[in-house]
């Protein structure tokens, strides 16, 4: 790690990150990358662009997001812990911030529908909820495995008036609807806009998702700060694809802040991957001895992913950024814990990060230390799976 | 020029228009059999499907076909191992997507598919713009590099990807993924394109479902590749001779 | 309407807003409803207290929550309408600001424990929310038919650690929930705050709810201030005991702002009921001719209650307010339609005011007029509720 | 001095404890012969249950007989009209909710219990404070207004609501709705409390099930109140002579 590094900037005209990143898409998807590219890249230094995006997320999706002192965890803990109130942003996670960003960009684009995947639902719903407020057709697809335990974000999508396809390839999960989507892309290019939900994906999607989540970690610097708590010890975030991880640690990544990125066990990429090339990125992905793509399994929809944001890659890589991971078995006692000792339902990927704290308080984490946790999202669209697994009596 | 260039160009010298018929390896024990009998139903040429976990440019139809193969155990030795040993005197080029060959190594692949006597490789998600480790490792080899125009390729982009194709350009049909369609689509135009920026054998493929389409197609390209409409048949039970027949209508249909 | 007259101010010493409020409870309850009075205008006067509750506000339940434009149903309807987000508020509707006061009351009363009734079970979910946060045990008293409309919500409820007790007496409504409630009350009073969770039952509850919830004008009215939309024509709420609208006319009750209070058509206390006295107030209440309480019916849970504050009684005999109705039949529509145009699910209590607009813009409401939009709480605990009446295929 | 309370107070300085049970109007089609069959058995005063939908202060067994009697189409006119003709030689107390009288109208209410013979009235949800129109309204009938004193209620307020009851002050055994309980609960210090500010008869209520039960409570006080002790047997299908027996059984316990 030498000292003038800076980390988490622009990556490089193939939107490599390190060795990580590019671009493997087919053909026929390379024009409206690169075009995206150019409208990110247009955007994004456009002050009237911004100006709109800023107020979106400000009237429409509740930002900023408060910084909450977990008072009573952090007693039990011997540690302090703030958390960013992510699962306060208007449908229940940080996965509004992007596809306000994405759909804006669409508009601007001149195309008048949007496509995406969704594990947990979350992001099928934001972006659902972002294209309604513009007017946009929207198509959702969804692993039929995540239609059934997120039954209540697929009932929400179509509220929203959007179409959510159940993909039945393959392990039925995120993956899956990753793939679907991309195949769905090919055909509709010209008029759709690929709405991706993390970090992942071909140039410019890791990039431009990380700028459009940074909000997170950027407001949660000058939170810290107002309320001097200051740079934290530790940001620790869970990470599926990593787009909420990459958002936090974005406000950190140059500071002393130790930067930790939480996998579910089942679908750790970084713990179990090795380089690979998979939706468009090269990255850590979980793969067999053939190069097959292993099928991701958690408890948690959002973390079912096999892959890991390419920028993530690379600041494991650089040693930036730690990834560490928690098995499905604590993640339920996790959720309960914040519930009943601060109010708070996690979601079910964001426990993975609570889960971690519980673990590593006084161990990993030295007692007195003060951490960062990004609270990605609310655990209303899982409170009646976790019902079931405990009455089921696990 | 790679062989499969040379091979190719010396077939459209001779006014035959090139049917490239598609099998995935492995999705049957007996999917060699369906190959050679290809051939003897007048392919010119046959791509072989590496099978992979997430065929982002496959159908249904080849996406089944692919998890098949995986399911009785295909991996890329397997499969180079089984064509190897045979004299079938058409060139064969792989299709697989980029992470088969990253993870096997690079170099390691390009080796083990020219050993089995493969001339060429599609790999659909490999852009040009990520092709140069690709292409080095397949140059030594003698391995061809195979690159795709799609009907959303711009010109200035088309003439750089018909510069960088190896053996052939293939040029897609229509912007969607492999699987039966029932008109050409904007082949015409993609191919008119491709012609502009190359003298390179130009084949159309995806969707080609039909002979009468593949004559149609045909009239403006050099060849034909059919691919889900032969796998189709292979997955509800056809045998190599059903295989014959059905691919010498389509070389009926082009001749 | 006097030229002078001030509305919403103090209630006098009994308790009453004109001829309606009071204090009508059992005996055993008199002593903890003098020693909340006390203790709440102990508190309400405290600068401390009250900076610690609004910093819990702001910190823990994400206030100030944002005025939303909604620009596409304004476009629709020929009427400007803004929404206040309530829905963006922790625990997902205004019911939190009140839990948020009172459980902080409890602690400074020296009590360990508190019992709340709830309709569509937000304010259970926020009792149980603010509760565990301070470390207060807590039990719901839930109509055991609400039980079932609202199952996510009981989830919700039992995951932060309170009791769901469902209410099998009478029409095992919010109604019947609030007898429970308080029977129970009188069992456990020395230890046990009962958290009321509307503008209703004895003084001092309908003075300090309407108090803790006025922070939803106040807010508003800078905001729209702020953007210089200053005074709106009209300020919408839907009205089940009165609580969010009483708290959003607490901005606005000295203005020219037109005041509207929408109820549900099976729930209308000014809309069919006459002076009565229950659980504990004398107000609107709908009774037969023997003075028998209706059983109120909604599609809405949290409308489902056959009386109204006795403030909004007040506001409605003085003509300072009006209320006016709408049925079942036009809720599920203008759910949609807000979901659909603007991205926002708003809760079957809220989907009243969207409905009541919907039908009277351009007539009750003229073309141009500005309207301040109530957003109580957001739809996600009513969607599978919703989707199953609309796959029942009405 | 209000005529309830001349007779409770006469019956006092007989050496009588008090035993006054309760009953729902219109439970049942013969509740008339329950209070009659109480009589019989040695009750010195009857609480009658007026039914409303929202007894917040009755614990299930009360509320399932308001229900029932609800159910039955019983009114505060047609249970009038049934005691009215009777000649039963005790005082009658109706129990109701104060929104029944509040709706049938204060003054007519009062006048229309005198009128059929009743005597007094108990409204566990009207407090002192919102009780002076009903307080006038019973005023010029002779119809007393019943008080309760609670566990809770501090020593200064036992007073005030001691000087304002008429006939007798109901000392709530318990913090508890009607119900039955197995001991005594805070009986004897809320009686006591009441004793120091007045010389009213003084009456234990709320959770008096056994005989046994009873007989403590005369000890300290004027008499019991037993409500859903009686009650649910009622609801079971006791008939009057076992309504009967069972006042019996607590007058002896008195005695
Ligand atoms: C609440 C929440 N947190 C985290 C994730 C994981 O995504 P990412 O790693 O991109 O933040 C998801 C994905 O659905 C989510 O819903
Ligand atoms: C979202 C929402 N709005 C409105 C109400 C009605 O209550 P009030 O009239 O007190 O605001 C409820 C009650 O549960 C509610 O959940």
């Amino acid at each position: 790690m030498a000292e003038d590094t800076v980390y988490m900037s622009t990556p490089d005209e193939f939107g490599r990150f390190g060795e990580f990143g590019g671009r493997f898409v087919p053909e026929a998807l390379m024009p409206a990358c690169l075009e995206l590219e150019d409208a990110f890249l247009d955007a994004w230094s456009d002050r009237e662009f911004l100006a709109e995006y800023r107020s979106v997320l400000a009237d429409f999706a509740g930002r900023p997001t408060p910084i909450t002192p977990l008072a009573r965890l952090s007693e039990r803990l011997g540690i302090s812990v703030y958390a960013k109130r992510e699962d306060l942003a208007h449908t229940g996670s940080h996965k509004i911030n992007n596809v306000v960003g994405q759909t804006l960009l669409t508009v601007r684009m001149g195309k008048s529908r949007v496509i995406a995947e969704t594990g947990a639902g979350q992001h099928g719903v934001a972006t659902a909820t972002a294209a309604a407020r513009l007017g946009l057709a929207c198509t959702i697809f969804m692993g039929e495995v995540d239609t059934k335990r997120q039954e209540l974000n697929v009932f929400r999508m179509e509220l929203l008036g959007a179409t959510v396809v159940p993909v039945t390839s393959g392990s039925r999960t995120l993956k899956d609807a990753v793939n679907e989507a991309m195949r769905e892309w090919v055909t509709c290019v010209e008029d759709t806009h690929y709405c991706l939900g993390s970090v992942m994906g071909p140039h410019p999607f890791p990039w431009m998702v990380r700028e459009m989540q940074s909000i997170i970690g950027h407001e949660a610097a000058r939170q810290l700060r107002d309320v001097r708590v200051g740079t934290p010890d530790y940001v620790v975030a869970c990470v599926g694809g990593g787009s909420n991880a990459a958002g936090v640690f974005a406000g950190f990544a140059n500071s002393s802040a130790q930067l930790i990125g939480v996998e579910a066990a089942g679908g750790a990429a970084v713990g179990h991957g090795s380089p690979g090339v998979l939706h468009g990125m090269r990255s850590l992905i979980m793969q067999d001895e053939f190069g097959q793509i292993e099928e991701a399994h958690s408890i948690s929809a959002g973390l079912d992913y096999p892959g890991i944001g390419p920028e993530h890659a690379h600041l494991a890589a650089s040693g930036r950024a730690r990834y560490v991971e928690v098995g499905d078995e604590v993640i339920i006692d996790a959720l309960r814990t914040l519930s009943e000792l601060e109010g708070i339902i996690p979601a079910l990927e964001s426990a993975h990060a609570v889960a971690w704290l519980i673990r590593e308080a006084g161990r990993e984490i030295p007692l007195g230390s003060t951490v960062l946790l990004n609270m990605s999202g609310r655990g209303d669209k899982d409170v009646a799976q976790v019902l079931s697994i405990l009455r089921s009596g696990s | 020029m790679k062989s499969l260039e040379r091979h190719l160009r010396a077939l459209r010298e001779t006014g035959v228009k090139a049917l490239v018929p598609y099998f995935m390896a492995g999705v049957t024990t007996d999917w060699v059999r369906h190959v050679e009998a290809a051939i003897a139903g007048g392919a010119n040429a046959v791509e072989i499907g590496v099978p992979f976990s997430d065929p982002m440019m496959d159908g249904i139809v080849i996406q089944e076909a692919g998890l098949r193969s995986l399911a009785n155990g295909t991996t890329l030795d397997s499969l180079c191992a089984e064509v190897a040993g045979l004299a079938l005197g058409v060139p064969l080029i792989a299709m697989s997507y980029y992470n088969v060959f990253h993870h096997y190594g690079l170099a390691a692949s390009a080796r083990r598919l020219a050993d089995s006597g493969i001339d060429g490789a599609i790999v659909p998600d490999l852009s040009p713009e990520e092709a140069e480790p690709w292409r080095d490792a397949c140059h030594s080899v003698d391995v061809a590099t195979v690159f795709l125009v799609a009907p959303s390729t711009p010109s200035e982009r088309v003439t750089r990807i018909a510069t960088m194709s190896e053996g052939f350009v293939y040029a897609s049909a229509r912007m969607a993924v492999t699987g039966r369609a029932s008109d050409l689509g904007a082949a015409p135009r993609v191919v008119a394109a491709v012609r502009e920026a190359t003298d390179l054998p130009t084949f159309v493929g995806i969707g080609i479902t039909t002979p009468e389409q593949a004559r149609e197609a045909a009239q403006v390209a050099d060849g034909v590749i059919v691919g889900s409409a032969l796998v189709r048949t292979i997955l509800d039970g056809a045998s190599p001779a059903d295989t014959e027949a059905l691919v010498n209508s389509f070389r009926r249909a082009l001749d």
